[in-house]
């Protein structure tokens, strides 16, 4: 039992730390921004996934203790890390205003929200607001 | 087998953060360096994991909750400021 | 007591005039004069006791410790002295009414004479040379006032700086020589030091004294070379000139060298630096006094040389020279105070005081001219006036000196004084009074009204009455003056108009024969004179001052010339280079300590940290990059800080890193992106160098510090907080304990501060917005292409979900604090980040219509619920911040701990809350300003669930 | 339990936090909230000064944890006094500013209140650590002094000041840790009996810490080459706020007396007078050099600021012979020049107001309303910083030539004070008659019309009659000193009274 | 493990005095933050290092690293906090205010200390899409 | 101020006070993670944290997420996870044996039937977890999703793939 326990730990740290580097290393390798988006969103959030779990079993399994915060991180990190990429994308396509060529069309009267906006903005109509102190 | 699983997890992380600050230092734009700071959070934050276990201790989890937290957070703040320049509008 | 009083009256007096002034000119003047009067009539009550020879003494201790008293004593001296401050001072306050202009302010200048007079008083008066000084130095401020009191004059104030500067350093010296004196003598009181002349004169310190001492009497009685300031200070109205420059402030030096005379005189010394100098001013003085062709500045000359005189016979360091010294000054008060007035009575009446536009006023002015012609026969030396008497005594005492071996150089240069003397006297008489009338006078004159001229014709009186019969006008005072003077010195003299046919005669008569030769032949002299060199003592002063300011503000504003990168280079050279030697300074020995393993994973941390450092270094001018790379340098201390067992700050350094970074952003929109070429090393490669080398020796400082520290033992109390922790503090994570129990001061001082940060930020930003900034602001558009979604939806869902999961976070971190890492000001900080989050996601406008919360009131509760919780402990008389806790039982809940820190902690989290919003806020609420049109009712841009183009709330 | 030892730093953080809270958007509120803690303070002051004239040292464990484990205040003579001046001064501002100043931006008041409880948190606290937490207190709260009302000079005088004193801070903490790292200790009291132990190889970083420790007082207290920050802090600030800052450079003096007499002292073995080589020679440059800034001024507020250094110049020279005798002249110099330069600033903010554009600029310019009164004030002002008799300063400096007497360098002591006590003479003669009698010389032109308010006079007037006070009573304030000074040099009574406060009920 | 720290310590100071010194307002604030990292690691090293012996009190603890040290730290952490803060609102009105944002004040030193490049801005239109947005009102 | 009305709050008690429900319990979920060790204190804590959280939050979350079916929204969260584990292995093979040169990367455009801001912020992320695909931008008015493929010769398979999988599953969860 302590050894499967042991191997599940184990198994769990190594392919952590096997996906954090495989995403580390598509970073550095892929050829672009865009593609190197790809593997820290996926491989690094996995590796750091299975580190989380090998924690929770190893504590859950050798110190007695029921620790399950760990999905919290997990859940966390699930959570946030696509968004992160979609930011970074889009402040990328900010970044390179050539890109907006190669971009294919929405397939809608409006373009891409990074470039466009709506035609009629519905949401500017107060401009004292701004200058109401704001305490 | 533990410890040799974290000295393999040890190493794989400390590469794959060495990594990251090779790309930080590259770019070339702005976004990749906001990337590679993004993933050398994250890599930290197994890498405090795989502290806490080799210590036999969980009082560093807060510390994770709040990489992964505050890693996100200032990745969208700099995606928003190079997106709108302002980052609270 | 009386003394005091008669020093104090003309101060108390002071403060009427310029009150007064409504009350009209003439009751102006008549309250001056009313309180001169009063303390020349208590002066008068007390000269019977001196002439009896007794000394009048009143004391105050004023300062103990140092020796300064309030004391005053009245010998024969200061009565002689005081008598004529003040009884000069009532002629000149009569004198005074009718000169100055309507326009003049009289109030002021009544007040300023009358602090002069007290000063005056004071000094002569004065029993302790402490208390000398401070009316010594008062002389020098309320002439300074009165030689600048035509303020409109560029003379007059030039004059008065120049008379205080001479003037205030020859009293700084003196300073140092009285407590030099004061020292030797072991008493700073007259009456003790004068008693102690062998020890003065035996002491090492004599010299250093008597040179300091005397610098301040010769600068003071325009002593040669110091003589310069004198004849600018005529600049003044006349009756100053005749007050100050003639009976009273020049005379102080005198005054003082005759006080000091017992004690400081007799020594070589003394008779080579104080003849010498009287002798040569006397002869310098006359000389130039000839060729002014201002009235005014003949007089003062003609005062400087007469000054010299006084001094050289003090010099001389006889019985007798000083006798003589003691009646010239009291001859020379008179006539030279009628000749000031007189003065100024023809240029009241003439309207010029150039010798070269007057002549022949004999007729107009018959008075004047009169009153002119005795006093100016006096100041020449001739008999039966005054002057004659004492210039007698002069030479007589002249003759008898040797100096350095020489037995007639004294009496021969004194003679050419005299010469000189005697011609520039006639000189005033003749080419004003006489000679033919002339057309052109500025205005027509005619003689002054009598409140005018009554006072110098007093004085006229005095100088025939003296002069006629001097033994019986003024025998009486000088033998008691002279008494005080010598110290009660045997001397065998006798004041008369006649003393037989002796060489001083001799000598008087050739210098009358040879000064109206000289007058004679005034053109051919002056024409000699002019094409001689002639350094102009205001010039050079002027030139040194000039060269003094130059030099003070090329260096003070060379050295302070606004560059905050100096500032910091001499400061961060200076910390380093203190350290270096601090420490190379005292013994080192290497530490002991055993040393901790490296840990691969901190190798490869401390990689990134000086990769990081690296990168921001050489970054530094791309500005959001440089953020991001230092952010990553405080991300591998945060991890330093898990790694080396100090979770607690871990999180706080890493939450307040996102803070920081997120204000450092917002403000970073308005600044420039990128730093301009002009910064880049390329650029000054040199300051960068020079930087790069401070930067590294003070790093390496650093290490080595650092690294000495490291690698020995060292003792600490942390035993006592391990200890007490559980116990005393009730809680297992002693860092939280301490910061909220053992040491919650620091904290309630640390939540104070950022607190103020707050409000500083909030005053900083709210005051851009109007004025000038303000408007800059809202014709400010960005810099940078902005991208087109403001508030995008996957943004505003993700923060949504975002904000309760950080509160709940807060609030866990918040509970644990007091016994596992976390506490109040984590806990603020992680819900100030994720409520900005919403700022972010969804714009200030919407969020802030969406908080409710006041952040001012929120960090002023904050302060408070921390004070109050503190406070709570001094109800039960236990100290501020005492805590409390106690563990309680519930059922179902079971056990639980609450602990007064709690609510410390309450504190901390609402003022770290308040202050982190109210500053990030209003910083973007600057953004806001910056375009008002963008306002934004609704959470996101789109919201694809709504209908189209309708308004969502 | 005597809790009057807290009150000076409670009353002014309450009453900063109730400003912010309540009385933010009423003036009147703000102002009678400020004044009545204002005048509390010195009431309480007053006090602690009476309870402090027995001689003995007062101490209060907050947290009712004893030394050196809790943080102690500890009230002797020199804090009390320190207390008093603060709050005089303190006061005295106040009345200034609240004639307008206070409301040309925002959180005028609490800042000033926090300003105070900062200056008097260092004043009373016993712990060096503790003594950093209250430095930052006074210096984040004058950064927002400092920069009150706005304007470009200012503001950017402003980030000099505050990058500066960041710096400072900085080094603050690292010889703070040098210090506890071979003492292991924070409590002054304690480090007193700690520093004669430290092993001859732990020597080098005590003396280090203890002399980047003294630098950084210097700092604050402007010392040269540290003194860069305040030409261009106290020129700029808002006159009031210059006036108050006038108490902040003595906070470094303070230190330096406090923690080098207490711990690097007689006692202090191998460390012993560890700070007088440093600081004679700097405290002599910056006297200098202060006064020849006096000469170079180009303004009056610029004049006053240079006055300061150099006044800070001739304290620390005499603080830096280290004897009682000398640091009772000190003291009272301290007093005088801390008056004098507040008021001073003020004058230059009477005259500023009323000059336009061209402020407090040495340049002619036309008469201003009220002028002849306003010159009298700087006549007096002048007077006494530049140390001439009857005021103060001039007791003060007899006092400072009497008492280095006996030390080595007193001849140039005394030839440096005096010469350059004749350089500001002639430095404030030349400005006065510029800004005061020049206009005279001018065409008369109307004269811009100023509110002749009763207050900042009165202000102003009431700094003057302190300095009249102190130097019409200068014996018994001497004979104050000398007691203050035999305390410090007598540290046992501290350093007991200190370590053996109870720990309350634990 | 001391050495790595010692040396991480002088490597911040060095870089964060290097920038310190440069002439504009940004780097010298990103120059004080690595000179408060430096100062905090310093001062925290204080208590010496320990691995894994936090000071949180338990059973199972062997020992406890010096627990003093970090709290002065956390206060000092904050209070940095706090004046990093003003230092860059403070250097931002100053831009507002001055127009440039170099850290000398005008005169004879830096001529480039009174250069006023907010106004050359002003008039500069931003081509970018959301700034012509704000443009247009409904 | 003037121009906009306040924000009324129209909401019965019982809304006022849990406003989300499910919020509410996910939070006490939540917070019994945190605590990591059951007990009833901390569970009442919880309740109490979660509704006083929820409450004060509710401002910034006005629209109540409409959840139709929590049975589903679980098994989806399967399948993601599963995907997520696929995903990390193809990745992981295009990395390190496949040179960047033949990567076939492409856009792709997802036209959304989604109109649920969460839904369409679920599918973004799910998109992100997921075989070889980043979601990049939304189309101005958040009708379509631009797609960054690492490796998608096959352009409509992909988009199939994406709506089959994932949006339909969405579409049932939300509205
Ligand atoms: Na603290
Ligand atoms: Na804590």
């Amino acid at each position: 039992m302590e050894f499967l326990l042991e191997l599940v730990v184990s198994v769990l740290i190594v392919l952590g730390g096997f996906f954090a580097l495989v995403g580390s290393v598509g970073m550095v390798k892929l050829p672009d921004l865009l593609t190197r988006l790809h593997a820290p969103t996926k491989a690094t959030t996995l590796g750091v996934g299975g580190a989380l779990a090998a924690s929770m079993v190893f504590f859950a399994g050798f110190e007695g203790d029921l620790s399950i915060h760990e999905v919290l991180i997990t859940a966390f990190l699930f959570l946030t890390a696509p968004i992160s990429a979609h930011f970074i994308a889009k402040a990328h396509l900010h970044e390179h205003a050539e890109l907006r060529d190669g971009l294919p069309p929405t397939g809608r009267a409006q373009g891409w929200s990074t470039f466009d906006s709506l035609p009629d903005p519905d949401d500017e109509d107060d401009g004292d607001d701004a200058r109401a102190a704001h305490h | 087998m533990i410890t040799h699983a974290l000295n393999f997890g040890f190493f794989a992380l400390s590469l794959a953060v060495l990594l990251n600050l090779w790309r930080l230092l590259r770019g070339p734009s702005l976004m990749d360096r906001v990337l590679a700071v993004d993933t050398m959070v994250i890599n930290i934050i197994a890498l405090i994991i795989l502290f806490g276990i080799q210590q036999r201790t969980t009082i560093f989890f807060e510390a994770a909750l709040l990489f992964a937290m505050f890693g996100f957070i200032s990745t969208v703040a700099y995606c928003r400021f190079v997106l709108r320049g302002d980052v609270i509008e | 007591m009386s003394l005091v009083l008669i020093v104090l009256l003309p101060f108390i007096g002071a403060l009427f005039p310029a009150l007064m002034i409504r009350a009209g000119r003439s009751a102006c003047a008549a309250s001056t004069l009313v309180f001169t009067l009063l303390a020349f009539a208590l002066l008068m009550s007390n000269a019977p006791a001196v002439f009896r020879g007794e000394v009048v003494t009143a004391s105050w201790d004023w300062l103990p410790a140092l020796g300064l008293q309030a004391s005053f004593f009245l010998d024969g001296l200061g009565l002689f002295f005081a008598g004529l401050i003040l009884g000069i001072g009532m002629l000149i306050i009569v004198y005074a009414r009718f000169y100055l202009a309507k326009d003049d302010p009289m109030g002021v200048f009544y007040t300023y004479l009358l602090l002069f007079q007290g000063a005056m008083v004071g000094v002569v008066l004065s029993d302790n040379i402490l208390l000398l000084l401070v009316f010594w130095e008062l002389t020098s401020l309320s002439s300074f006032l009165l030689i600048g009191y035509w303020k409109h004059l560029p003379e007059g104030r030039q004059g008065a700086r120049m008379a205080l500067t001479v003037t205030g350093a020859g009293g700084l010296a003196m300073i140092a020589g009285m407590l030099i004196l004061g020292d030797i003598a072991g008493s700073y009181n007259l009456t003790d030091i004068l008693h102690s002349k062998e020890a003065i004169q035996a002491s090492p310190l004599y010299l250093p004294a008597l040179v300091l001492i005397l610098a301040g009497c010769f600068t003071k009685s325009a002593q040669f070379p110091f003589h310069f300031w004198l004849p600018h200070a005529m600049a003044a109205p006349t009756p100053v000139s005749a007050y100050l420059h003639s009976a009273t402030m020049v005379k102080a030096g005198l005054f003082l060298m005759a006080r000091m005379w017992p004690v400081l005189a007799g020594t070589t010394e003394w008779f080579y630096l104080v003849a010498t100098t009287g002798l040569v001013t006397m002869l310098v003085a006359a000389g130039i006094a000839l060729f002014k062709d201002d009235l005014k500045g003949l007089l003062a000359y003609s005062t400087v040389s007469h000054l010299g005189l006084v001094t050289m016979l003090l010099g001389f360091g006889t019985p007798l020279a000083a006798v003589a010294a003691v009646f010239h000054i009291l001859n020379h008060a008179t006539f030279k105070a009628a000749l000031f007035m007189n003065a100024g009575i023809v240029d009241h009446e003439a309207g010029t005081r150039d010798i070269r536009r007057l002549g022949g006023l004999l007729q107009l002015m018959p008075v004047t001219a009169t009153m002119a012609m005795v006093a100016g026969a006096s100041m020449a030396g001739l008999p039966p006036f005054n002057g004659f008497i004492s210039k007698e005594m002069m030479l007589h005492e002249a003759v008898d000196t040797v100096w350095l071996g020489n037995g007639w150089i004294v009496a021969a240069l004194a003679t050419l004084a005299a010469c000189f003397s005697v011609a520039y006297s006639f000189r005033y008489v003749v080419h004003v009074f006489f000679g033919p009338r002339r057309s052109d006078y500025p205005h027509k004159p005619h003689d002054p009204p009598a409140g005018m001229w009554l006072p110098p014709a007093l004085l006229v009186v005095l100088v025939v009455a003296i002069g006629l019969f001097p033994d019986t006008v003024a025998g009486p005072l000088v033998a008691v003056v002279a008494r005080a003077v010598t110290g009660g010195a045997l001397m065998d003299y006798h004041l008369a108009l006649w003393h037989g046919v002796t060489p001083a005669l001799g000598l008087s008569a050739v210098a009358v024969v040879v000064g109206l030769a000289a007058l004679a032949a005034y053109a051919r002299v002056r024409a000699a004179w002019q094409a001689g060199p002639h350094p102009e003592a205001k010039a050079m002063f002027d030139a040194f001052i000039a060269v003094a300011e130059t030099l003070a503000q090329r260096m003070t504003h060379g050295v302070h010339n606004g560059s905050l990168q100096r500032y910091l280079a001499f400061a961060l050279t200076a910390f380093t280079a203190v350290g270096f030697a601090a420490f190379f300074n005292a013994p080192h020995a290497a530490g002991t300590r055993e040393l901790l393993p490296a840990h691969p994973a901190a190798i490869v941390a401390w990689v990134l940290l000086v990769g990081g450092c690296a990168l921001t270094v050489a970054l530094f001018r791309r500005r959001v990059l440089a953020v991001l790379v230092a952010g990553t340098v405080g991300l591998i201390v945060c991890v330093a800080f898990i790694y080396l067992s100090a979770p607690d700050l871990a999180l706080t350094q890493i939450s307040v890193e996102v803070a920081t970074v997120i204000l450092i952003l917002l403000a970073l929109y308005f600044l420039p992106k990128q730093g301009p070429a002009s910064s880049s090393v390329r650029a000054d490669p040199v300051r960068h160098l020079r930087d790069g080398v401070l930067a590294v020796i003070a790093g390496l400082g650093m290490a080595g510090a650092s690294w000495a520290m490291l690698t020995r033992d060292g003792t600490s109390l942390s035993h006592y907080y391990l200890e007490n922790s559980v116990s005393g503090g009730g809680g297992t994570n002693v860092v939280n304990v301490i910061l909220v129990d053992f040491r919650g001061f620091d904290t309630f001082g640390e939540i104070t501060v950022l607190g103020i940060a707050a409000l500083t930020i909030y005053a900083l930003l709210d005051g851009a917005l109007f004025g000038r900034v303000g408007r800059r602001l809202s014709a400010w558009s960005p810099d940078l292409p902005q991208s087109a979604d403001r508030h995008p939806l996957i943004m505003v869902v993700a923060t949504r979900v975002m904000l309760p999961l950080a509160m709940l976070v807060g609030a866990y971190i918040f509970l644990r604090g007091h016994n596992q890492p976390g506490g109040g000001f984590i806990a603020a900080l992680v819900v100030s980040i994720a409520l900005i989050m919403q700022y972010m996601a969804s714009g200030f406008g919407w969020a802030a219509h969406r908080v409710k919360v006041n952040y001012h009131a929120m960090i002023g509760s904050g302060v408070l619920v921390a004070a109050a919780t503190g406070a709570g402990a001094m109800v039960l008389d236990q100290p501020f911040l005492t805590s409390t806790f106690g563990h309680f039982h519930l059922p179902l809940v079971g056990e639980f701990e609450l602990a007064s820190a709690m609510a410390f902690d309450t504190g901390v989290f609402l003022t770290v809350v308040g202050a982190v919003m109210l500053a990030l806020a209003n910083l973007s609420r600057m953004g806001r300003w910056t375009s008002p049109g963008t306002i934004n009712k609704s959470a996101m841009d789109v919201d694809p669930s709504a209908p189209p183009h309708k308004e969502q709330a | 339990m005597n809790h009057v030892l807290i009150l000076p730093i409670l009353v002014p953080a309450v009453v900063g936090a109730l400003l912010v809270m309540a009385a933010r958007y009423d003036r009147v509120l703000a102002r009678v909230f400020s004044v009545t803690s204002m005048v509390a303070m010195v009431a309480i002051a007053l006090g602690l000064f009476v309870i402090a004239s027995d001689g003995s040292v007062r101490t209060y464990a907050l947290g009712a944890w004893p030394a050196p484990f809790g943080i102690v205040l500890a009230l002797d003579r020199l804090s009390a006094l320190m207390l008093l001046l603060g709050a005089v001064l303190g006061l005295g501002v106040l009345l200034y500013a609240i004639n307008g100043w206070d409301l040309r931006g925002k959180h005028f008041h609490p800042l000033y209140q926090f300003q105070l409880m900062g200056i008097n948190g260092a004043f009373l606290t016993g712990d060096f650590f503790n003594l950093f937490v209250f430095f930052e207190i006074l210096l984040i709260a004058s950064y927002g002094l400092m920069v009150h009302g706005g304007g470009g000079l200012r503001v950017k005088a402003g980030v000099q000041y505050v990058v500066t004193n960041l710096v400072g801070s900085s080094v603050f903490l690292i010889a703070v840790g040098m210090i506890y790292s071979v003492t292991g200790t924070l409590n002054m009291a304690d480090l007193a009996l700690k520093v004669p132990q430290v092993p001859a190889a732990d020597q080098a970083l005590l003396q280090t810490g203890a002399v980047l420790l003294l630098l950084v007082f210097a700092v604050k207290a402007a010392l040269v080459p540290v003194h860069f920050w305040l030409p261009g802090t106290y020129a700029n600030a808002p006159g009031p706020v210059a006036a108050l800052f006038a108490i902040m450079t003595k906070v470094g003096a303070y230190s330096i007396i406090r923690l080098y007499v207490l711990a690097f002292g007689a006692e202090a073995g191998a460390a012993a007078w560890l700070a007088a080589p440093w600081l004679l020679p700097a405290a002599l440059v910056t006297l200098v050099l202060g006064m020849i800034g006096v000469l170079a001024a180009r303004s009056l507020g610029q004049m006053a600021s240079f006055a300061v250094i150099g006044s800070m110049g001739l304290l620390l020279s005499t603080v830096a012979v280290f004897t009682e005798q000398a640091t009772a002249a000190a003291l009272y110099y301290l007093i005088h020049s801390t008056l004098a330069a507040g008021t001073l600033f003020l004058i230059a903010d009477l005259v500023a107001e009323r000059r336009g554009l061209l402020r407090d600029r040495l340049v002619p310019a036309a008469r201003i309303a009220q002028g002849g009164l306003i010159a009298t004030l700087f006549f007096v002002a002048a007077i006494a910083i530049t140390g001439m008799p009857p005021l103060s300063g001039f007791v003060g400096k007899l006092l400072v030539l009497d008492a280095v007497r006996a030390s080595t360098h007193a001849t140039w002591m005394w030839s440096l004070i005096l010469a350059t006590s004749l350089i500001a003479i002639v430095g404030f003669s030349r400005g006065g008659s510029l800004l005061f009698w020049k206009p005279h010389a001018l065409p008369p032109g109307p004269v811009a019309a100023h509110r002749a308010d009763a207050l900042p006079f009165v202000a102003v007037g009431g700094l003057l009659a302190c300095l009249a006070l102190l130097t019409v009573f200068a014996g018994p304030v001497h004979a104050w000193l000398e007691l203050a000074a035999a305390q410090l040099y007598a540290p046992a009574g501290y350093i007991e009274a200190v370590l053996g406060t109870a720990g309350g009920l634990r | 493990m001391e050495f790595l720290v010692a040396s991480a310590i002088g490597v911040m100071t060095a870089a964060g005095i290097y920038l310190v010194l440069r002439t504009r307002t940004f780097p010298v604030v990103i120059g004080l933050s690595l000179l408060t990292y430096a100062t905090n690691l310093f001062l925290f090293a204080t208590g010496r290092l320990a691995i894994n012996q936090p000071p949180v009190i338990s059973a199972d603890a062997a020992a406890y690293i010096d627990p003093l040290p970090q709290a002065l730290v956390l206060t000092a952490i904050v209070i940095s906090f706090g004046m990093t803060a003003v230092v860059v609102v403070m250097a931002l009105r100053a831009y507002l205010e001055t127009g440039n944002d170099h850290v000398d004040l005008p005169g004879d030193a830096s001529p480039e200390a009174s250069d006023d490049d907010w106004k050359q801005r002003g008039r500069k239109q931003t081509a970018g899409p959301g700034a012509k947005k704000g443009g247009v009102r409904a | 101020m003037a121009a906009r009305p306040p924000v009324t709050d129209t909401r019965s008690r019982f809304e006022r006070w849990l406003p989300h429900p499910w919020l509410t319990l996910m939070l006490v979920l939540l917070w019994m993670l945190l605590l990591n060790e059951f007990s009833v204190g901390g569970l009442l804590v919880g309740f109490v944290l979660a509704i006083v959280i929820s409450r004060l939050t509710s401002q910034f979350w006005p629209e109540r997420p409409p959840i139709k079916s929590y049975r589903k929204a679980l098994s989806y969260l399967g399948l993601v996870a599963w995907d997520v584990v696929v995903a990390n292995l193809q990745v992981t093979r295009l990395i390190l044996f496949r040179p960047a040169a033949r990567l076939d990367v492409r856009w792709v455009v997802l036209p959304l039937e989604l109109r649920s801001p969460e839904a369409i912020t679920v599918l973004a992320g799910t998109i992100t977890m997921t075989p070889g695909t980043v979601s990049c931008d939304l189309s101005a008015d958040g009708r379509s999703l631009l797609v960054h493929c690492l490796d998608a010769p096959d352009t409509e398979e992909a988009v199939r793939q994406m709506k089959d999988r994932y949006e339909a599953r969405l579409k049932e969860i939300f509205p």
